[in-house]
């Protein structure tokens, strides 16, 4: 079936590739500028807020800040993904908080920390299997049965906890909140390995490349034979493991599982991920981008706060900062669209 | 293909039926492996739905389908895959945001322990294109493509599936000349192959040219099979459709030709840098013709307006300026154009048909300036369906529901609905509209023409350039490569003028 | 007459305090044999809601919390309309202009006075340990959004300087939520800038806030002989602490008795529906210094 | 042009006039429940609350859950139009606290209630049209954009407060929150005139159906010939407009302007419209839909509030609620799909 008549193919070629060719390698370096401006365009920020703010270069501020965004960050790989395939979780929130309470109780009643991490992990998998479910096979709206979800698990976070903090003393699991490896804090290390991990799933497997699809064309990844419903219930499933995850880690670092904590938190997240240009309409991520979204969220707050920003100015600035970088974004797309 | 051998492939007493609308009602036929079986029929008259059944994306109402003698039961497009069929579907079904070789090897990249081996996958497709002949980067994303190259990936994706059963569902409707022979090409080598290949289209020549056999369907019920292509009359096969005689389907009256009224000078944009010149006369319909990515598109969009016009471009209506600030001016203007793709251009896929073909002329009949006359607006979108023949339970039906062609009707509507008109653009007007639909839709253009009113139509389809237009512009690169008035316009000098090739010689 | 059912209206239900509020209301209610509805109201837009919603269930009067002390007006406007009597409970209602309204009577704290116990609290057990006030940090866990919390730690504040802090000593660190990370992260940044201090004194508006700002200090070094933390609340966050086997930056916190609160107050509320006895135009309690040492004593003693 | 061969059109219409008569009867009823169902099925849930809760219906409670929900109708019904058009809008809350302080403070100030209102709405207006310039012309994503202005609003109203309410002692203003007329409660009023108004606005007007149609396909709308960026400006600015109304009543019946008011309240609106079958996705509204999700919200807050339903157990509620009403709105399109 694959022979074709000589002549035509060959001026067709000929005619074409040139300027295709020629486009191409253009396309190329515009290209990487462009996947690369919010990276650069961070890395440009830090320098100068390196020489402007007074002790935002030392090691403790940098650690401090990469601390501050180690919830958020964990969080937002896999409300990347989610996002990418054009869904969307409020529930991360209250998932925090419950798998922290769940975890603190198990820890303090068995002493066992495999039981606690395995007991607070469990929970997270079956609240975003739960999600799944609901919107892959039941087709309810994101919005509403996140929502539902951020409700029911808040509220079964106060019921478990008796809306007391729940206190933790075993010093094992303290110390996978503070203690460090190479200089680096153990959440540190976790958010960096998650988004390599999560890095590699998007661009490297099957399983990244198919949460693209389903968000980019929900009917074509059908026709294609990808099996759409199981996909998102996996996205959705990992989403509740790894904010379990990040819940139990907040808990070590607080020493305590906080029926109230992080709320809110699922704004954050989904902000540093569009921040970072993935798409709301699904199809469009980058964890370059999700990083810098983060790091932006963090690196804006940590700054204010050397500076001393009063707390009402605060709200303003970061409203500014957000409008600026996504501003800039939209100028420099629209300058290479131009070009 | 002797009777004793098992046909490849069978529907026997197919039947779909969707709310208010009988898709298909007991349709039996069969195909034999080593042949282009052509299906035809109006708008609506159940192809698509046959073949989403066939590709597992419906489950029949009732019925089967048999592969090879074998019944299947498809529960999943995935299934049919795994049956060993590919189905082009008429909508495009592409992933915008990934790369040509990731679309083609869609539910299928090659991979180790789920990581995807890129390499690999780029090799197989640029391997396969190759083969095909088909000029495509495996690295470009299909939202940078046309929407021919797109058109082109989407049949390519199907053939690396390699295939027992292939079937095309209107795969020329958006592409040009030069692929359309590519693709034709390819379908003989299947044919050769031993494959088993459906071939819808609303292109008779087409048919001729490719089909070995036929089947006819009307309002979801199959009229005739007929084994031997070649055998059937034209003006039976057009009966055998729709139903009545139709002897010249162009409907070409010459009629009186104004003064110029539309004059362009030096447009351009960012998409087509060297300024273009042209004129229309009152009452005149002249045809732009290219191959792919000629720019008659862009050059149509830049004079509504849709893409902002470069310095030192005019267009002049009846002696006034148009203003360059988007297509609202333009309509205000009087200029109205009707865009290529439906599907990203043209639809309100959740709105009504009412609601679609009311949304740009309804302020002409609003009261106050502000509310809605319902009741006019229910009469002007029942008068083009019936005029058009719009298959629909009623107007209130959501247009998505509606087969390609009649979500093509619908948006041709919309803009013959335009009282203010004076210069009409039609982009690929008659893109997946059957034969009954196209002429009543030339006889409109007459009509609007006769009216002494400028028709613009962009057309890849030859014979309906050379069969409706007073004069015709050719397009090659971006550029008006000439003109030809309708007494001087036949196949080969068009041709000339749009093939790069035939430039030198 | 009609069975006697009163209102208990508390600003954040979820929190430990309120919880236990309601808790000693129910058993009051309980104990006089009255019916007791529980609306927590978040907002100004929910307590209204609310109050309406007691006139709906004929309710004859209720006891609040408000979100806001300046709601003040419009509790009464509300309650008069629907015929209700009212009386608030921990923090004062006033009027448009800032007074006290008169017609509310009052039992409760003053955010101002705990926030300056706490001061009082971290001088004396500077004095005690023998620091050297000039080389102390104190660091104010700011959530300034919020007008309670503002008040509490400028009470602290107050304090600190008329015992002769020094002014220049005290930091504020500005935390975005009133959650423990939010505090944390915050009091990472100011003990990065503020290096100069090897000991700190640390306050906030809850217990939550100066637990974050005790595990940064940890985080840095900064151990129970280099902090002294005091919270407000004796919740079970700061018990938690306490119960620890070695004893943490978090030395203390402030416990108010949400006993007399609760039950207190609607008691006082039942008398005035069933016996017209008009309760005490206003009853400020008074907070304890509870430490890790006198926490069983003072917990007897509030019958925690 | 009109005119059609009239040979033609009769022989089509003998031919084609019975089924279509019939199949559009049987659709128009089954249209007719399918887009009434969720109205039906809340006078249902009403009726059997009706009976069954204690107090729930009566004049007081009625008018009481109806004045519960003024607010958030208000908003929804402008929310309805901005999803409507494929848009969203975070900063509803900011806008009402931040107009309800202004208001305060110049009614304090000059004790003029036109000023007061005035600058208020003006406000409001203001910040929408900022949005509206943000998201249409500067093309900012719109979670990002009002999440900026959200966050800036915020810091304004606490800037303009420093952080305190300001306390309204006005008495004609006090009244506009609980004066009545026939019985009924301003606000409820003002309420009910914004559903009728924005009903006809988006079923009779030619803004609301282009709202509709930029939402559904942006691209199509512009190509109609409807000027996309105007409208979506004019959207935003009423959407400010009216929200600034709201934030003012609910001022004058809250006596007081708070920087601190209406936290979160965006997410509440939102949910109301998508409960009420509005999309996400644009190009899909109804006014009776969302005034049902509206009730419903108010319905599920006040009946547990009748029933003394414990704090921590409210939050499983109204999750669950929240569930069963898109699960039966799914179930029964589900069923007429099937049918
Ligand atoms: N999902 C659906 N819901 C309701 N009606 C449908 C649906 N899909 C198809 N139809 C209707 O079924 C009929 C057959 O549609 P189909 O798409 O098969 O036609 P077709 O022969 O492919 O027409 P065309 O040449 O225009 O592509 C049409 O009247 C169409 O409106
Ligand atoms: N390989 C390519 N990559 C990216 N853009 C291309 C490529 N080939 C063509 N184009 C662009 O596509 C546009 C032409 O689009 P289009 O195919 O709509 O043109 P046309 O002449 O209207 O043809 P038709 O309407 O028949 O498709 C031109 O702007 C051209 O630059
Ligand atoms: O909000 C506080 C509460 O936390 C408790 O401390 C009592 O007083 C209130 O003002
Ligand atoms: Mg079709
Ligand atoms: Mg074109």
């Amino acid at each position: 079936m694959s022979s074709l008549s000589p002549a035509q193919a060959d001026d067709e070629s000929a005619v074409k590739q040139p300027t295709l060719k020629q486009s191409t390698g253009m396309k190329t370096t515009q290209h990487w500028l462009q996947e690369q401006s919010m990276p650069l365009a961070y890395a440009l920020l830090f320098v100068v807020l390196s020489f402007t703010v007074e002790n935002f270069f030392s090691t403790t501020n940098i650690v401090g800040l990469m601390l501050s965004v180690a919830q958020i960050g964990m969080v937002a790989c896999t409300m990347m993904m989610c996002l990418a395939s054009r869904d969307f979780d409020l529930s991360v929130g209250s998932t925090i908080a419950f798998s922290g309470v769940l975890g603190a109780i198990i820890l303090e009643r068995t002493q066992s920390i495999t039981l606690a991490v395995g007991g607070g992990l469990l929970a997270g998998a079956l609240i975003g299997a739960g999600n799944g479910v609901l919107i892959a096979y039941l087709r309810v709206n994101a919005l509403i049965a996140t929502l539902a979800t951020m409700l029911m698990v808040r509220g079964l976070a106060f019921i478990v906890s008796k809306g007391q903090a729940v206190g933790i003393s075993n010093e094992t699991f303290i110390s996978f909140g503070d203690g460090r490896l190479f200089g680096l804090p153990y959440p540190v290390l976790v958010v960096a390995a998650c988004f390599l991990v999560f890095g590699v799933l998007l661009n490297h497997t099957v399983f990244g490349r198919n949460t693209l699809a389903i968000g980019g064309n929900p009917d074509a990844a059908r026709l294609a034979g990808i099996r759409v419903e199981r996909l998102r219930i996996w996205i959705f499933l990992l989403q509740g493991l790894v904010t379990a995850l990040a819940g139990l880690i907040l808990a070590s670092r607080i020493t305590s599982g906080q029926p109230n904590s992080a709320q809110g938190f699922e704004l954050d997240v989904i902000s540093a991920c569009v921040l970072g240009g993935v798409s709301l309409q699904g199809g469009k991520a980058r964890i370059s981008g999700v990083l810098v979204g983060v790091l932006i969220m963090g690196t804006v707050e940590n700054v204010m706060n050397l500076l001393d920003v009063d707390a009402f100015y605060q709200y303003l600035m970061r409203g500014f900062i957000l409008l600026a970088a996504v501003l800039l974004d939209q100028l420099k797309s629209h300058a290479t669209r131009k070009s | 293909m002797s009777s004793s051998q098992v046909p490849s492939l069978q529907f026997e007493e197919v039947c779909k039926f969707f709310p208010g609308v009988k898709a298909l009602n007991g349709v039996s036929f069969e195909a034999h492996a080593g042949t282009v079986h052509g299906l035809l029929g109006e708008n609506g008259a159940g192809k698509s739905t046959l073949l989403k059944i066939l590709g597992g994306q419906y489950k029949p109402d009732g019925g089967r389908l048999l592969l090879n003698g074998n019944v299947c039961h498809f529960t999943s497009a995935g299934d049919a895959i795994a049956a060993g069929i590919a189905v082009i579907h008429q909508e495009l079904q592409y992933v915008p945001e990934l790369t040509v070789a990731e679309n083609l090897l869609l539910g299928r990249l090659p991979q180790k322990l789920g990581f995807v081996n890129r390499n690999e996958a780029r090799r197989m497709v640029s391997q396969r294109l190759q083969q095909m002949g088909v000029d495509l980067n495996p690295d470009a994303r299909l939202c940078d493509l046309s929407i021919a190259q797109r058109q082109m990936a989407e049949i390519c994706k199907a053939l690396l599936q390699d295939a027992q059963v292939i079937a095309f569902d209107e795969p020329t409707s958006s592409l040009s000349y030069r692929e359309s022979e590519i693709l034709f090409r390819l379908i003989r080598d299947l044919r050769a192959a031993g494959r088993t290949i459906i071939y819808i289209s609303h292109r008779l020549e087409e048919l001729y040219a490719l089909c070995d056999a036929c089947t006819i369907f009307r309002d979801g019920r199959k009229i005739v099979t007929h084994p031997v292509m070649a055998d059937v009359p034209r003006d039976v096969l057009i009966n055998d459709m729709v139903g009545r005689e139709l002897s010249d389907i162009y409907d070409y009256r010459p009629r009186a030709i104004q003064s110029e009224r539309l004059v362009v000078r030096q447009l351009k944009g960012d998409a087509l840098p060297t300024g273009q010149d042209f004129s229309v006369r009152g009452g005149e319909v002249l045809g732009f013709f290219g191959l792919v990515g000629a720019g008659r598109s862009e050059l149509m969009r830049l004079l509504y307006g849709v893409d902002k016009r470069g310095g030192g471009s005019s267009v002049v209506l009846d002696g006034t300026a148009v203003s360059n600030d988007g297509p609202a001016a333009a309509i205000e203007a009087g200029i109205v154009l009707c865009p290529e793709d439906r599907k990203e251009q043209g639809i309100l896929a959740q709105a009504s048909v009412a609601e679609n073909i009311n949304i740009s002329c309804r302020r002409h009949g609003l009261l106050g300036g502000l509310f809605l006359r319902h009741k006019r607006e229910a009469e002007l979108a029942d008068r083009f369906i019936q005029r058009l023949k719009i298959k629909t339970p009623n107007r209130e039906q959501e247009i998505r529901l509606l087969s390609g062609g009649n979500q093509q009707k619908v948006i041709l509507a919309r803009w013959l609905a335009e009282p203010g008109m004076k210069v009409l653009i039609l982009d690929e007007p008659t893109r997946g509209i059957d034969v009954g639909a196209k002429n009543e839709i030339y006889r409109i253009i007459h009509e609007v023409a006769e009216r002494g009113c400028c028709v613009i139509v962009v057309s890849s389809e030859l014979p309906e350039v050379l069969g409706i237009c007073d004069r015709i512009i050719v397009m090659r690169e971006g550029q008006i490569s000439g003109q030809l008035e309708r007494a001087q316009a036949n196949e080969t000098a068009v041709l000339g003028l749009a093939l790069p090739d035939m430039q030198t010689t | 007459a009609d069975p006697v059912k009163i209102g208990f209206l508390v600003k954040q239900a979820e929190e430990p305090w309120f919880q236990d509020e309601w808790r000693y209301a129910e058993q009051a209610a309980k104990e006089k044999g009255f019916t007791l509805v529980k609306i927590g109201v978040a907002n100004g837009e929910k307590m209204m809601a609310a109050i309406d919603n007691l006139a709906a269930q004929k309710a004859q009067g209720f006891v609040i919390c408000a979100p806001d002390v300046k709601l003040g007006m419009a509790v009464e406007r509300a309650a008069k309309r629907n015929n209700l009597k009212v009386m608030s409970v921990d923090d004062q209602l006033v009027d448009g202009s800032g007074k006290p309204i008169a017609s509310i009577p009052h039992m409760g704290i003053s955010a101002y006075e705990i926030g300056k116990q706490v001061g009082q609290g971290l001088i004396e057990e500077m004095k005690s340990r023998g620091w050297n006030m000039t080389e102390v940090g104190a660091m104010r866990m700011a959530f300034d959004q919020l007008p309670t919390a503002r008040e509490r730690t400028q009470g602290a504040v107050d304090a600190l300087k008329a015992a002769g802090f020094p002014v220049a000593n005290i930091v504020d660190a500005a935390q975005a939520k009133t959650d423990t990370e939010s505090a944390f992260n915050a009091a990472n940044i100011a003990l990065t800038k503020q290096t100069r201090f090897k000991r700190w004194v640390v306050f906030g508006m809850n217990d939550e806030a100066v637990l974050g700002t005790v595990r940064a200090a940890e985080g840095r070094g900064l151990r129970n002989d280099a902090v002294i933390g005091i919270g407000i609340g004796g919740s079970k966050t700061a018990l938690n602490e306490f119960a620890k086997p070695s004893p943490t930056g978090f030395y203390g916190t402030v416990l108010i008795s949400p006993k007399r609160h609760g039950y207190e107050t609607s008691v006082n509320m039942y008398k005035w529906i069933a016996e017209s006895k008009v309760p005490a135009a206003l009853t400020l309690t008074t907070g304890v210094l509870m430490t890790r040492r006198n926490q069983a004593d003072v917990r007897a003693e509030f019958g925690l």
